[in-house]
C-alpha cells in the first residue's frame, strides 16, 4: 500500500495508470495540459505522455465531446474532461444523440468506448455555475453509464473500469471530497466494478442510500445514530445509471426502511428514481415511507447560501429518526 | 492601419450547362474513363432516389431524403475518396455511402425504419447517417485526430447542407481542424434551401466557403454541378490532408431539385421558376452533354445503361420488401457491449409482449 | 363554440390570438415563416402578421433559444419552435443556465417571459431523433415550467397562459394527437391554469396519472376497465413541473391505487417523481404498490419497432388490474 | 477561377507605449477633457481591482476575476456607450458596469457569493455577469433584435475573451447578427489568454477578427491598451450599429496581466518574460505618458486622484463588509414571478433549518 491520497490524487493516478498501459488512451479537454487542470486532476500527464496524448484543447465543450467521439469510434480511448459540469450543457447533444447511440444505431459496428469526466456539487465557495449536481439529466438517457466515487480508492477503480469500458461513461467527480479524505491507494490497476452498489456500513435499523461527495455526511450520520444504537446499513449506490436494484432492494428487505441522501434537486432526480423502485418493488417490506434528503428545487445559490442548501448531517439524523419513528 | 489578414474566395467551373469547356480541361478529363464511370454513378444514384421516393409514396418505405441535383458531388466524393480514407456523411449522401460499400437495400433500410441501414458491414469505419444538423463535422475532426496521431495517411471527409454552417458545432469544427492542421474535408452541399429557409436567411456573407477564413483554413466554391471541378477540389483537398497539409473547406454549389424530405411540399415556399431554371444546369445533364460532345457515351449506351440501373434497384427493393423485422430485444442488444443487469427484466417483458402481439397499434 | 379542430389547428388559434393581442408577442424557429412550420402549426401567421413578428431563423437552437432570452430581457415575448424535441439539446446550455435563471439572478430586475414550443414523442413512423420524449431533462431543471397539453382545448387554454406567464415555458407538444381528435374550441382568450392537473375522469378504483399523447391510450383504458366495472379516475398532468402534488395525493388517498402512464424511458424520469411522490406522502392510503407503463429504458428503436416500444391500451389494462389484485 | 470574395483584417494603433502618437491623432484626443476623465476612470478600475483581490486574499470574498490590462478596453466600452444602449458583460466588465450604474460594493457581493451584485438597480437593462463563456453573446443578438423590432436607436454591445471565440455560440451570434443585421458590437478582449490556453491553442487563424467575415459582417483589430484607438473603432461601430448600418466585431488586444481569476496561479503555465513585457506596453501608463506628454496630467494630479479613488474603494468594501446575508427564502423568492405551490413545503423547510442554525458546516 502507498501513502495515503485524496480523491483527485486518485483520479490522476487512474489516469497516469491507463495513459501508461493503453496507448489508446488519450486525455483531452480544458487546461488539463500544462496547467493540469484547475483541480490538477491532469497535472503531471502532460510531462510524463506529451501533448500527443493530454491535449489542450480549443475552448468549446460541444467540440470536446464531438471530437471524442470521433476518436473513439477509431478504437483510440479518450478520456474527455468538462472543467465544471455545469459547463457540461454544450456537450449534451453530442452525448445524448451520438456517444450513448453510436453502437445500437450500428449494430455494434462502430462504438464509442470514452470517458467524460466532470468535477461537480457544491461546497467550495464557487462562483456561479460551479457547483451544481445535475447528475438526473444524464442518468435519464439510455446508453449511457453515469458513474459517481466517493472516495480515493473508488475514484481509482472505478475510473479504471471506467476507461476500459467499452461503452461510453460519464464519470462525475464530487469536488467538495477531492481533497478531504485521504486513503492508501495501491496504483495496482485493479478496476472495481461498475452497475454495482458499494455497502459501506452494514446496518439492520434502516438503509442509507447515497452517493458522491454526499456519502461523507450520509456516513457521518450513521455513526452518530450508531451512538444512539441506531443501525443503519450505508449504501454508496456509485453508478447511478444504471441502477444496481439487486443491492438497494435487498438491503431495505432487511431493514424495512431506508433514507435517500442527494446533494441535487429533488424533482425528477436519481432519488426519485430509488425511492419509486423500492416503494414500487419493496413495498411489503417497507415499514415507513421511503425518506428523501435533497437540495431543493431551487437554481444553488451564490456561495453565501450554499451551505443552506447542501443537506448535511442533521437534516440525514432527523430524517432517519422520523422514518424509524413512523408508525 | 495595418494589414493584419488578407484572404479570397475562388469559385471554380470547367463546364457550362450545355457541357461545352469554359477553360481549360483537366488532362484525366480529356479520357473517358473515369467520367463515365463518375456519369454512369450518377444515373444509378438518381435511379435508386426514384425508386425510394416511389417506395415512400406507396407506403412500402418512410419518410426519405432525396439527393436530387447532388448527385455530381456525392458520386465524386464517393469516387474520390480512397477506401482506406473514412466518410462521415449527413442523410444525404447515399451515392458517396453507396460507391462506397453500402448496399443499396441498406439505404432502404435505414429510411425504412430499420437500424440495419447504418449496421452495413460495408460501410467499414464510415460513420452511419447523421441527422442533427452539423453534428458529425466534429466526429470527422475526431477521426482525422485518432488518424493524425497515428501518423496514418488517411482523411476523413465529411458532408453537410447550407442550414447546417449556422449551427455552432460546425463552426466549433472548422475552428478545431484550423487549430490542429487535421486531416479533414469538409464539403458544404449548398444546395440553396434548409427545409423552406433559402441560402440568402442562413447568413449576411456572400459565400459560405468564406467561414473557413475564421477558421484559418482554405476555402472554396466550386460549381457542384460540375463534376469535373468537384473532382479537381475534392482532390485536391484529399490530397492536401493526406500530405499533412491541412484541412479544407469546399462549398459545392447545387440546387436541391427535390422536395426537402418525402414529408416536405416545396411548392408551400418555393417558386417554380427557380426551380425549372435549376433544372436547365443540373449535374447529370451537363456531364452527359460533355461525354456525347466528346463522343464517349450515346444514346444506346443511355439506354442500356438506364435498364440496368433500373433492374439493380428493382433487385434492392425486392431484397428490401423481402426482409424480416429485427425482433424487439435488439433494441435492448446493441445499447451497451453487455446487457446491463438492471435491463433483464425490460427486456424479457418486450419479448413477451411482443409474442402476445402487444403492439401500440393494437 | 366554433367548428371541431385539431390540436394543431388549435396551437395555431393561440399563437394567432396572443400576436393579435399583445405586439410583444414574436413567433421564431426554424421554417416557421412562408412554410408555417413542418407541422403546419404556425401556418398562416406570416401572412397575418409579417416577418418581423413571425421570423425564420438561421439553423442553430442554441442561438433561437439565447435570441429568445435576450428578446425577453426586452420585454418581448418570443414564443420560439424547435422543429422536434430531438432537436433541443443545443438550447439547453442556454435553457437551464440562463432561461431558467435570469430573474433569480437579478433577483427581478430582469426577466424571461419567453415560450419554448417543441412537438415531441413517437408514433409517426418518423426518422432518428423525431420521436424521443425527455420531458424528464427539462422537468429536473428549477427556475423551469414545463407544460404538456393532451387535447385540443388544453393546448389552445395552455399555450394562451405559458405565453402570457411572465417565466419561461416550456411547451410540448405530442405530436401523435396533433391530429388525432377534434374538438371545438373557442377562440375566447381564456387560458387554462398552469401547474395544475386535470382530472378527465372520475373513478375510485384506482387513479391513472398520464400526460401529453399517453392521455389517449389511458383514457381509452379507463373506458374499457369500465366496461369490466373497474372505475379509474383519470389525471391528467398537463404541468409536469411544478407538479400539481395536491390533485395527485388527493386522488390516490380516495382510490389507495395508483398506475402512471408515460411514453418516456422509465429511469429518473417525471414517473419516478410521480411515484416516489405518491408511495412517499400517501403510503397509508396506498394499497397496493404504484403501478408503472413506460418506455423501456433504450434508445427510442427506428419506426419498424417504435409501437414495441410505445406503451398501449393492453399494458395499461394489464398493470391496473394487477395492481387492483395486489393483495 | 472567378474570385467571389475579398476581404481584409486591419489593426488600429495610434501610441507607442511611451504614449507617442504613431500617426495623426483624432480631433477629440487633441484636448484634454475625455481622456483625463477615461484616465481616472482605468485607475479607478485598477484599484477597485487590487482592493477585490485584497478582499479575497483575506477570505473576505470569493474568487475575483481581475481586469488588470484590460482597462483601457472596458473604460472605453463604459464610456462610449450611451445609457439607453445595453451592456451584455461577461464576467470581467466591472469598469464598464461601474460606469454605466453599478455600485463597486455591488462587484463584491458578486464576488463575494450574493446574488444582490446582479440585481444593481443602477444597471437598468443591461445583462448580469455571464459565466458560461460565449452565452452571454446570443443574449446580445436577442436584445438588438428587439431593438430593431420596435425601431429603436439603441445598439447592444457584448464582451468576451479570446477563448470565447472558438464556442459555437459566439459563432451563431455572429451569424445571425449578420444575416440580420442587427444593432449589435462584439467587443473580443484578446488578453492571449484562456486560464492557461495561449491564443494560438484557440483558432490557426491570424486574427479572431477576421471570424466576422464568415459571418459577413465588418471585423478589425485594434489595440487594446491604446484608449485612443479602443474609442475610435468603437465609436465608429456603434455609430454604424445606432444608424442601422449593421453589426461589427472589434478585437482589441491585450494581456491579462493577473492571474486568471484569484483561483488560478498563472506561473504555472506561463513564462514571467512574456508577463514582464506586457507590463511594458500596459494601457494605465500609456495614457498616462500622452497626458503627461501633453501637460493634461502631473504628479500632484496623480496622487490626489489615487488617495480619492483609494476612499472610494474603502469606503465600497466596508458597505460590503457591513452587509447583512440574504435570508434563506431568497433562493425561493426569486426563482418564479410566483411561488409555485409545489415549493412552499420547501421554503418552509429552508427557513425552519436556517432558524434551527442548520447549515452545511456544521
Ligand atoms: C439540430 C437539428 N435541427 C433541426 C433539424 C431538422 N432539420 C432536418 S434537415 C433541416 C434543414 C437542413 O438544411 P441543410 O443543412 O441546408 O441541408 P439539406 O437538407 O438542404 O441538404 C432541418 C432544419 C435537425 N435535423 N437537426
Ligand atoms: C462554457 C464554459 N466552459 C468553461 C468555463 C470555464 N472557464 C471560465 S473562464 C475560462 C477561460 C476563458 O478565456 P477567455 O474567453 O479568453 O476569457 P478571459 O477569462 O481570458 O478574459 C474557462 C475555460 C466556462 N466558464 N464556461
Ligand atoms: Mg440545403
Ligand atoms: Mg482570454
Amino acid at each position: 500500500m502507498s501513502d495515503p491520497i485524496t480523491m483527485v490524487e486518485a483520479v490522476n493516478l487512474a489516469l497516469a495508470h491507463e495513459l501508461r498501459s493503453d496507448s489508446n488512451v488519450v486525455v483531452l479537454g480544458e487546461d488539463v495540459g500544462v496547467n493540469g487542470g484547475v483541480f490538477r486532476a491532469t497535472a503531471g500527464l502532460r510531462e510524463e505522455f506529451g501533448i500527443k496524448r493530454v491535449m489542450d484543447t480549443p475552448l468549446a465543450e460541444t467540440m470536446i465531446a464531438g471530437l471524442s467521439i470521433g476518436m473513439a469510434s477509431q478504437g483510440m480511448k479518450p478520456v474527455a474532461e468538462m472543467q465544471f459540469m455545469g459547463f457540461i450543457f454544450p456537450a449534451l447533444e453530442q452525448i445524448i444523440c451520438h456517444a450513448a447511440r453510436l453502437r445500437n444505431r450500428t449494430r455494434g459496428r462502430l462504438t464509442c468506448p470514452m470517458v467524460l469526466r466532470a468535477p461537480f456539487g457544491g461546497g467550495i465557495r464557487a462562483p456561479e455555475h460551479h457547483s451544481e449536481s445535475t447528475e438526473a439529466l444524464l442518468a435519464h438517457i439510455p446508453g449511457l453509464r453515469v458513474v459517481i466515487p466517493s472516495s480515493p480508492a473508488r475514484a481509482y477503480g472505478l475510473l479504471l473500469a471506467a476507461i476500459r469500458n467499452p461503452d461510453p461513461v460519464i464519470f462525475l467527480e464530487p469536488k467538495r471530497i477531492y481533497r478531504v479524505a485521504k486513503q492508501p491507494v495501491a496504483d495496482n490497476g485493479e478496476a472495481l466494478p461498475l452497475d454495482r452498489c458499494f455497502t459501506l456500513r452494514e446496518g439492520s435499523d434502516l438503509t442509507l442510500i447515497s452517493w458522491g461527495a454526499m456519502v461523507k455526511e450520509t456516513l457521518e450520520a450513521a455513526e452518530k445514530l450508531a451512538t444512539e444504537d441506531i443501525h443503519c446499513e450505508v449504501i454508496d449506490v456509485a453508478t447511478v445509471s444504471p441502477l444496481d436494484k439487486e443491492t438497494l432492494l435487498s438491503s431495505v428487505s432487511k431493514t424495512g426502511r431506508c433514507v435517500i441522501v442527494q446533494e441535487a434537486p429533488r424533482h425528477c432526480s436519481v432519488g426519485s428514481e430509488i425511492s419509486s423502485l423500492i416503494s414500487e418493488q419493496a413495498l411489503l417490506d417497507l415499514q415507513a415511507p421511503v425518506g428523501r434528503v435533497s437540495g431543493y428545487d431551487t437554481v444553488m445559490p451564490y456561495y453565501k447560501l450554499e451551505n443552506q442548501y447542501l443537506p448535511n448531517v442533521k437534516d440525514i439524523m432527523e430524517t432517519v429518526k422520523q422514518t424509524l419513528e413512523f408508525a | 492601419m495595418e494589414t493584419v489578414y488578407q484572404g479570397e474566395i475562388r469559385l471554380n467551373r470547367y463546364l457550362d450547362k450545355e457541357g461545352t469547356p469554359l477553360q481549360a480541361i483537366p488532362q484525366w478529363a480529356c479520357e473517358p474513363g473515369w467520367l463515365t464511370d463518375c456519369y454512369r454513378n450518377m444515373v444509378l444514384a438518381r435511379a435508386l432516389d426514384s425508386k425510394a421516393i416511389a417506395l415512400q409514396r406507396t407506403g412500402q418505405m418512410g419518410t426519405y431524403a432525396s439527393l436530387l441535383g447532388a448527385e455530381a458531388i456525392d458520386v465524386v466524393c464517393g469516387m474520390v475518396m480512397r477506401q482506406e480514407d473514412v466518410l462521415i456523411p449527413y442523410y444525404r449522401n447515399h451515392a458517396s455511402q453507396m460507391l462506397r460499400g453500402m448496399k443499396m437495400e441498406e439505404v432502404m433500410y435505414y429510411w425504412g425504419g430499420d437500424e440495419r441501414g447504418n449496421a452495413a458491414a460495408g460501410a467499414g469505419e464510415d460513420f452511419p447517417n447523421c441527422v442533427p444538423i452539423a453534428t458529425q463535422s466534429l466526429h470527422a475532426c475526431g477521426v482525422a485526430t485518432a488518424i493524425k496521431a497515428r501518423g496514418e495517411k488517411r482523411v476523413a471527409v465529411t458532408m453537410c447542407g447550407d442550414g447546417a454552417t449556422s449551427k455552432g458545432d460546425f463552426l466549433e469544427a472548422l475552428n478545431v481542424a484550423g487549430a490542429w492542421q487535421l486531416p479533414v474535408v469538409f464539403i458544404i452541399n449548398n444546395n440553396q434551401w434548409a427545409i423552406s429557409v433559402p441560402r440568402a436567411i442562413q447568413c449576411g456573407a456572400p459565400t459560405l466557403a468564406q467561414k473557413a477564413i475564421g477558421a484559418g483554413i482554405r476555402g472554396e466554391q466550386v460549381d457542384g454541378n460540375d463534376a469535373i471541378a468537384m473532382r479537381e477540389a475534392l482532390q485536391l483537398a484529399l490530397d492536401r490532408a493526406r500530405d499533412g497539409k491541412g484541412p479544407s473547406v469546399i462549398e459545392a454549389l447545387s440546387y436541391r431539385l427535390s422536395d426537402h424530405t418525402t414529408a416536405d411540399d416545396a411548392t408551400r415556399y418555393r417558386e417554380n421558376a427557380e426551380l425549372k431554371q435549376a433544372w436547365e444546369v443540373e449535374p447529370i445533364k451537363r456531364l452527359r452533354n460533355y461525354l456525347h460532345n466528346n463522343g464517349w457515351w450515346d444514346e444506346t449506351q443511355e439506354q442500356s445503361w438506364s435498364q440496368e440501373v433500373n433492374q439493380m434497384v428493382q433487385r434492392a427493393a425486392e431484397n428490401y420488401l423481402a426482409s424480416d423485422t429485427q425482433p424487439v430485444e435488439t433494441t435492448f442488444d446493441y445499447l451497451y457491449a453487455e446487457l446491463p443487469d438492471s435491463l433483464r427484466e425490460q427486456r424479457d417483458w418486450a419479448q413477451v409482449r411482443a409474442m402476445q402481439g402487444g403492439s401500440h397499434d393494437e
